[in-house]
């Protein structure tokens, strides 16, 4: 399935890139966060500390085991610092 | 009852007007970049456009319900703000001073760790880097 | 870094310039004739005049050094205000959120038992009665 | 000794006068009490409720149990309601 995938702060910075569209067989958050990760040393630096990464399916947070679904756009960030 | 996300500077006065109808009490909170280190330039905020918004409303929304709020409103700003510079203003108004209280302190407890913002510490001199999330943010949260 | 004591309507935003100096969280209360019961007319508050000066001035030196406050401000009104007038405003700046909220909180708390002003409910018609004191009132100086 | 006594609120409704100089030998704030309590009807129905009454000597709180002292200016007042 074609799905598109948002990097912000420190992982954009690491993977190079803001947005990606990927075609994956992945069925969880942590299935594509193992496919990424493999995809270049740049992507394995971003996704190495997973007590550190946060993740949003269609801007709704999601867990590591969450399921993807249908969801279209799949985002990857840090721990939050608003305020 | 609105959550803005924006470049601009905002003015307190104009996002407090029209909160007082009903109320008791107003509380609002400001937050402005501060200069621990003493070489901070400025910070530079990033968000996921999109789902900060629908963030924020989610929060406002709920903290209305759970304080009985009779008004709420939060501006959160972007890009590169200088040391001195407002970043982001919560208001919460109620019957009593507690409710406003507390709902003015739940928007910030939820902004700081719920809400995709993500803040750089440019110094002078141009060194940047990311500021880490605080476990006493994210143990904030466990009083609600 | 002042309290004041007027019949005059305050401008918050007045109120507030200057204590953004030096911290990274402002938190304002402000204080609003409120009409529960249909008919309320105004509020008439009366205080003790030299006494309420100084019981402010102490509150608020109090409140910045528990609270390490960067700054502070207290303004309260007295005399006859109308249902939807701004009663008075505290606020609390300092580094971090939590102190800037717990300053204001505590200001409010000490203010609503500790300070030399009576309010009486007008009602439409001229029924006039003294507001009580409230017990809750009284058991919020308990967490500080 | 002469002492300046000030009434607020419903205590000043209730004595009918914001403020009386007395001659007192009284030697604390209950003593006080009794003694204005005794000179009128009116200052008695001020002075009925002590769990309702505050006082202040020279514009700090004080007990009913205080001392006078050298107090120049006795305040009395109910429960405040400030805020």
């Amino acid at each position: 399935m074609r799905r598109d995938i948002l990097y912000f702060a420190s992982l954009r910075e690491r993977v190079g890139a803001a947005r990606e569209t990927v075609e994956t067989e992945a069925a969880t958050v942590r299935e594509l966060v193992a496919e990424r990760a493999a995809a270049s040393p740049a992507h394995a630096a971003a996704f190495a500390d997973l007590k550190a990464l946060r993740c949003a399916l269609d801007q709704q947070f999601a867990d590591l085991d969450a399921p993807l679904g249908e969801a279209r756009e799949i985002a990857f960030f840090p721990p939050m610092t608003g305020g | 009852m609105s959550a803005r996300v924006q470049t601009a500077p905002f003015v307190l006065a104009d996002e407090l007007a029209g909160l007082e109808a009903g109320a008791g009490a107003l509380v609002s909170f400001t937050g402005i970049v501060r200069d621990d280190s003493g070489r901070l330039e400025a910070l530079e905020i990033e968000h996921y456009p999109g789902m900060t918004e629908r963030a924020l409303a989610d929060y406002g929304a709920e903290a209305a319900r759970r304080f009985q709020l009779t008004g709420w409103r939060i501006v959160h700003r972007f890009g590169r703000l200088p040391v001195g510079a407002e970043i982001m203003m919560v208001a919460a108004a109620a019957r009593h001073r507690h409710a406003a209280f507390d709902g003015a302190a739940y928007l910030m407890d939820w902004l700081k760790s719920r809400a995709p913002f993500w803040k750089r510490e440019i110094d002078v001199g141009g060194a940047a880097r990311w500021v880490e999330a605080k476990d006493s943010d994210e143990a904030a949260l466990t009083r609600w």
